[in-house]
């Protein structure tokens, strides 16, 4: 298992997350090269689908992050997020899957520091999880 | 194609991309395999099942005439999730292809008689099939005339070969667009389809007419061809029905007892007059 | 019982409503839906422990629709249903009687959603003791239990749509699963287009349903998609305080915020 | 072949369960789970439940699986490779413990696949599937199959046909070669029957209507608006009609995977809105009274008149399936009792 490199998808709005991101990378900090980031106007926007996707294509571990609440660019789209992922975690851990493997966080624009630490402790918590088989193993499952 | 992989569809490659109107295209398609596509023979009329991989198929008739050779072509829409991979699609990639299915337009019946096609929008495709099916064959057929109509000037797909039949002078061709659709520089007709048949009146007396169009034109140009003398086994035309299989097994394009893809595509208005309104 | 069959029979004798959507007797002493039109047809009614069915179903449908003004036999659950259809516009008030049979057998008429409201109000919303036992029974098992448990039941699901069908808040005239450009759930009734199903249709009955109890019912391989309904019904009340048709004017739970909603879990 | 009738008893067909395993065969049969019933694989006679009147779904899967993978392919710079499914490859399979109108159920199907096309993928399941069917002792008031030619003793499509004789016996019916293939090398389990007549072990079922007015019925009737909007006014429009039935075989074809998927064949319904919508949004069945009169038509007047086999078999699952009560049998009498 040492040598398992957990696939991880990172949803980040544009205009908060994603800007710190690019901090990130601007002030030539290092992290966890396991993640591929996929930009979204707004949290608002990123649908539940979009993660239950992600795992059906064979991520590990998502990682979904915006701006802080009242720094959304559109005033409350982070806010509405917020409420569909404290029901989809709900339903996601009442279904048997590990929500420690969605993670949620609020990365401003000014927090690169934030993001390398989110990446890198995301992959480390997946990294102990280990591959995510039992999604995966649906995929084909039912077929004959 | 044997029977034991009904279907496996056949590998085609794009060979050329056409541009006809907006958000519509023709593929000409050429077997992957040469073999297959010497042995592969079609009637005007029929359909395939065109698919991209990964997406999906969807139906259409194929739109080039069994009198040429080593391709084929398919006219569509960009409108639904194949169609539009369909579109997205360059010369040299790879795309299935099952058929040919379904009856064809009984074309030899016609020989000696004048022909009359009637098409509204992206209904010309089918006709094309037949239409240089017969002039490729002039020589059997009497007059030929051709009304086509779509709802603005646009939306007229095969431009460059209206014009050549236009140019023809063993073709009559009339050509319209919906009050409002015409821009200034357009110099065929303005009207619905059915009132510029009425007016053109061609001579229903040994005359064969081929319909294609929406529903609503369909609905609308029987009665006229009734009037001009038509009798209901000399009007045919060709269904569109959702299907997914196109070999009698799915069990969406049925139009009561009829199946769409076995008993169809072509029919002529008597029989469509036996049959439920479900198309 | 005969109660509402007078009842029925004076309002359509008195055209008050055109159609009595009611319960009649089915199949192996079951009820079913009837539509009653003719008072001298009110007989038909019954009403007892067999009548299960959330009604409310048929006020989307456009046939019965047509039918006109309409009077709804309407258990507590089909009555919360009209409420929630009314906070989600898609019914309009004055337009349908509600007849809400009484434990004694007594029909109260209920004209106006505030009428409704108020009847309502008097009934219990929250889960049954019951309902939140089993609930805790599977909350208490393992993740691994409860995985392999879910995987065992969607990998019978059909994708026959009955739960969506029978359901009078499933009303979209097109469906997600029906949405394919992209695809978002897969058509095929395998074990991924199953989970994406069911995930989706809990999700977008979150903060909605109103714990009827009618997908269950018409599951025809019998997964219990009753518990995930009452497991985000108890989460959206835990978290937001939040219960739906209880109100015609009401936001949807999952259409607005509190700007203190809870936020442990976000890093 | 001549018909051969024996008798046997739960110990020998337990033997026979080991045999068919050992012979790597699958066995479907009716399992309880929950609290419902239905066919699934078993390995041991004691997983069996036959005291139900029906399974809840029909045992079709055997040979038109939920979804099935026609074929596979792959995509690489712009060359597509197709992989075929291999016929022969196919799991042998003996469905045990459906009832004889599941049996007759076969051949409506093999009447839609085998229809002009072949289908090699179902034409292969329906060769490589064996079916010992067991005899109904009870039957409820949705069973009709007596309306429709069967009977709860009835052999067709069966290979062996059971009928429990008491006390663990039954009386076997070897019905076709495939039967007699399948106790071979297990003669000693079959004892020459002792004469007895199965009639007296069988549930009876009333015939309900004649079978031959329907077709006419239903051509008579299909432009009665009225009739087909009021038969069907508490119809929700789902699928679970379609997917319980024995004979229901439409279908939809779906790519999955990308530019190196699957194609898939899967379940589908008449009675879906989305069934016949046109790309256009032109909808040839709009209505949900036109598309429960194409579910009726298409078993009762098309499918006789096309395929010269009924779409039916009487096994009245769908009636019980249907979360709103359509009970078919009731609608059919309609039909034969209408004036249009």
């Amino acid at each position: 298992m040492s040598d398992f490199q957990p696939k991880i998808v990172a949803f980040v709005c544009n205009w908060c997350t994603y800007a710190g991101a690019d901090l990130t990378g601007t002030s030539r900090m290092k992290y966890s090269p396991q993640v591929s980031i996929i930009r979204f106007p707004c949290t608002g926007r990123i649908d539940f689908m979009l993660l239950l996707k992600a795992f059906a294509n064979g991520a590990d571990g998502i990682i979904v992050s915006g701006c802080h609440p009242n720094d959304c660019h559109y005033s409350s789209g982070n806010f509405h997020a917020r409420r569909r992922w404290i029901v989809f975690r709900g339903l996601l851990d009442f279904l048997g899957i590990d929500v420690r493997r969605v993670q949620f966080s609020w990365v401003s624009a000014a927090e690169g520091a934030k993001w390398a630490q989110l990446v890198n402790a995301t992959a480390e918590q997946i990294r102990q999880l280990g591959p995510f088989r039992g999604y995966q193993r649906l995929r084909g499952a039912g077929v004959e | 194609m044997s029977a034991a992989d009904v279907f496996k569809p056949f590998l085609l490659k794009v060979d050329q991309v056409t541009d006809e109107a907006p958000d519509v295209k023709t593929l000409r398609l050429v077997f992957a395999d040469e073999r297959e596509g010497e042995d592969f023979t079609f009637r005007t009329g029929q359909f395939g099942e065109y698919s991209v991989f990964g997406e999906g198929e969807c139906t259409f008739c194929i739109a080039s005439p069994p009198t040429r050779r080593g391709y084929i072509e398919c006219t569509f829409r960009k409108a639904g999730r194949v169609t539009s991979a369909l579109a997205g699609l360059e010369p040299g990639e790879t795309i299935g292809f099952r058929g040919p299915y379904g009856n064809v337009f009984p074309i030899q019946e016609w020989e000696k008689k004048n022909l009359l096609f009637i098409a509204g929008g992206i209904a010309l495709p089918p006709m094309r099939s037949v239409i240089w099916n017969v002039l490729d064959l002039r020589d059997r057929y009497r007059d030929i005339t051709i009304i086509y109509g779509a709802r603005t000037v646009a939306d007229l797909v095969y431009k460059r070969e209206l014009a050549e039949w236009a140019g023809r002078p063993d073709v009559k061709v009339i050509t319209t667009v919906d009050p409002g659709g015409e821009t200034a520089d357009w110099q065929g007709k303005i009207g619905f389809v059915p009132t510029v048949l009425d007016k053109a009146a061609p001579a229903s007396r040994d005359t064969v007419a081929v319909v294609c169009g929406p529903p609503i034109m369909i609905k609308f140009t029987f009665p006229v061809l009734a009037r001009l003398g038509f009798a209901p086994e000399n009007v045919f035309t060709t269904l569109e029905n959702r299907m997914k299989c196109g070999v009698g097994k799915c069990g969406r394009c049925n139009v009561g007892k009829y199946f769409v893809c076995k008993d169809g595509p072509v029919f002529t208005f008597a029989q469509l007059k036996g049959m439920p309104q479900e198309y | 019982m005969e109660t509402l069959r007078n009842k029925a029979r004076e309002l359509l004798a008195s055209k008050t409503v055109r159609v009595v959507i009611g319960y009649g007797r089915g199949s192996a002493g079951g009820a079913r839906a009837v539509f009653i039109r003719d008072p001298r047809h009110a007989d038909g009614l019954i009403f007892d422990g067999t009548c299960l069915q959330n009604l409310a179903v048929y006020l989307m449908k456009p046939e019965v629709r047509q039918l006109g003004k309409a009077a709804l036999v309407a258990t507590p659950h089909a009555l919360r249903t009209i409420l929630q259809l009314a906070a989600e516009n898609q019914l309009p008030d004055h337009e349908l009687l509600a007849l809400a049979v009484t434990a004694a057998g007594d029909v109260v008429p209920l004209a106006t959603f505030s009428a409704i409201e108020a009847h309502v109000a008097a009934l219990n919303a929250d889960l049954s003791a019951d309902e939140k036992a089993e609930l805790r029974r599977y909350e208490a098992m393992g993740l691994e239990q409860r995985r392999t448990f879910w995987e065992e039941q969607f990998s019978r699901c059909l994708k026959c749509y009955a739960c969506r069908a029978a359901c009078p808040l499933c009303y979209c005239s097109r469906c997600t699963v029906e949405c394919n450009q992209p695809q978002w759930i897969p058509v095929p009734a395998h074990d991924l287009g199953n989970l994406e199903w069911n995930v989706m249709r809990a999700m977008h009955l979150a903060g909605r349903c109103v714990n009827c109890g009618d997908c269950s019912r018409a599951c025809p391989v019998g997964i219990p998609l009753y518990l995930l309904n009452q497991e985000l019904i108890a989460n959206v009340f835990a978290d937001f305080g939040f219960r739906s048709g209880l109100a015609a004017k009401s936001e949807n739970a999952m259409s607005t915020f509190k700007p203190n909603d809870p936020e442990d879990f976000i890093r | 072949m001549e018909m051969e009738i024996r008798s046997t008893d739960r110990e020998a067909l337990a033997k026979l369960f080991a045999q068919w395993r050992a012979e790597g065969k699958r066995i479907l049969a009716p399992k309880k789970s929950g609290d419902k019933i239905d066919f699934a694989p078993v390995t041991s006679l004691d997983e069996v439940s036959l005291d139900q009147v029906q399974t809840v779904q029909s045992p079709k899967t055997a040979v038109f699986p939920r979804v099935e993978e026609l074929f596979s392919f792959s995509s690489m710079d712009g060359r597509v490779e197709i992989r075929e499914r291999d016929p022969a490859a196919v799991p042998r399979t003996v469905i045990f413990g459906l009832r004889p109108c599941d049996a007759a159920a076969f051949s409506s199907l093999a009447a839609i696949f085998t229809w002009d096309y072949p289908d090699s993928l179902f034409s292969a399941r329906l060769a490589a599937t064996a079916v010992v069917g067991v005899s109904c002792s009870r039957a409820d008031e949705f069973c009709f199959c007596t309306s429709l030619g069967g009977g709860p003793g009835a052999t067709t499509g069966s290979d062996i046909l059971l009928t429990a004789a008491g006390g663990g016996a039954y009386l076997a019916e070897i019905v076709s070669e495939k039967g007699r293939q399948l106790v071979a090398g297990a003669g000693g389990l079959f004892q020459p029957a002792m004469a007895k007549n199965k009639e007296s072990f069988l549930a009876k079922v009333d015939v309900a209507f004649d079978r031959d007015k329907i077709g006419p019925a239903l051509a008579a009737l299909f432009e009665d608006t009225a009739f087909w909007a009021e038969q069907s006014l508490r119809c929700l429009g789902c699928g679970a009609c379609a997917y319980v039935c024995p004979t229901c075989a439409c279908f939809d074809i779906q790519d999955e995977g990308g530019v190196s998927g699957k194609r898939l064949r899967c379940w589908d319904s008449c009675g879906f809105g989305l069934f016949t919508l046109h790309t256009s949004g032109h909808n040839p069945r709009p209505l949900q009274s036109q598309r429960w009169r194409q579910r009726l038509m298409h078993k009762f007047a098309y499918m006789p008149e096309r395929q010269q086999v009924l779409g039916c078999v009487g096994c009245g699952r769908c009636s019980r399936a249907c979360p709103v009560d359509m009970n078919i049998l009731e609608h059919l009498r309609a039909v034969a009792e209408a004036k249009p």
